[in-house]
């Protein structure tokens, strides 16, 4: 299952998905919003992706996947719009038949989501906010961006 | 006798799409442009931009592509500013 | 959270005993009953436990990841009788700050369990059951054990 | 003259409680006994327990103990075959 979703990602669905009974082991990693970041306080954050082509890239991380790992089964959800504190922004599920391949595959996965796939986050501060973009970052303040 | 144009779909994100204001444009160009000339075209209109020129990543058709990649007409054409899902 | 139970493993209740504003990942590690071992279709598993120690030794664990990484809640839930086909007989959860602690105090945490922890597994096939023991199985088939 | 005894009581788990047939006994011991004696007490008792011991380990008050750890009147002794959680 690959999903981009504006829906709360609900873990026991992302875990139905990849139950198998050939399946020993099931890795299961959320990315959850953190009330700090950079030492400033975050209120919520927000994410805009370019859907089809993020659903194109992470389509290629399971391909990846499959060719090193003998997985049984794997699902990304990604979250967009508003994700509150302590939601998921991202989730990942893999069972396999031993346990060492559900937790590299899974770590591989996010991994390459956050290099690769075309989705963007933006901070949400008490008084300013900011896109999240490796090599700099692109603030204003609230009075700025009226 | 003016040089044949293509006509490409240019998709903004994040930044990108809050410098220019705009999420979609419709770019005419000349029939030998490459990706890269995109991002030349956004950074001369939007000086804001400048300092992500460096940055960007463009893809075609969803496909990250290199900035000599050949345009044809009718492509979509996204500015990738650096990713950050997750 | 430790716990030994005799109740189904829920997901959902093992992330929000973990969830906390400050945790930016989360990775939980589900072990399930796979219907497979050794080259024998297993029908279901049971598992008994030495529960005070159990939950000793798994609470020592905990104090030996909280020594070696910087993470913020975890739990770790045993199940124990019969654990049918594809349910979880063990689920581990750890939230930290980063996703690089969450996934090794996880994965570190199945170890240790699978190590020390005073719990066994008897693998139930069609005719026959045996006892999982490291260094020797203990087998019987279903008319020997009358 | 007696020699004075100490009374332990003994869990067993798994195969060695199959073998057994028992969770759980009260064993009277010599009073100088150690951990590895409840091991050999259940050895010489049930022979199928031969394969066993060198496998097995002895917890006292619910901690693993080496073999020659001392025992005293009102311990909680456990065999704990190979473990298999997970």
């Amino acid at each position: 299952m690959i999903e981009i979703t504006d829906k709360k990602i609900d873990v026991a669905i992302l875990l139905g998905s990849v139950q198998v009974p050939e399946a020993g082991g099931i890795d299961i990693f959320l990315g959850t919003t953190r009330n700090h970041s950079r030492g400033k306080k975050v209120v919520r954050l927000e994410y805009e992706a370019y859907t089809p082509m993020a659903v194109k890239i992470i389509g290629q991380i399971e391909n990846e996947i499959r060719a090193r790992w003998n997985i049984h089964k794997i699902s990304i959800v990604h979250r967009i719009g508003v994700v509150p504190l302590e939601e998921a922004s991202v989730g990942i599920a893999v069972s396999a038949s031993h346990r060492n391949e559900a937790f590299e595959a899974c770590r591989y996965a996010i991994d390459q989501l956050k290099k690769s796939a075309p989705i963007w986050k933006k901070e949400i501060f008490e008084n300013g906010e900011a896109w999240v973009e490796a090599g700099g970052h692109v603030e204003k303040s609230r009075d700025e961006r009226k | 006798m003016d040089l044949p144009k293509i006509s490409v779909t240019v998709k903004l994100f994040a930044s990108v799409k809050d410098i220019a204001r705009v999420s979609e444009a419709t770019l005419e160009l000349p029939a030998e442009s490459v990706a890269g000339d995109v991002v030349s075209h956004f950074v001369s209109q939007f000086p804001a931009m400048e300092g992500l020129r460096s940055y960007v990543r463009v893809a075609v058709n969803e496909c990250y592509v290199d900035v000599s990649h050949p345009l044809h007409n009718g492509d979509d054409v996204a500015l990738i500013p650096p990713v950050s899902g997750g």
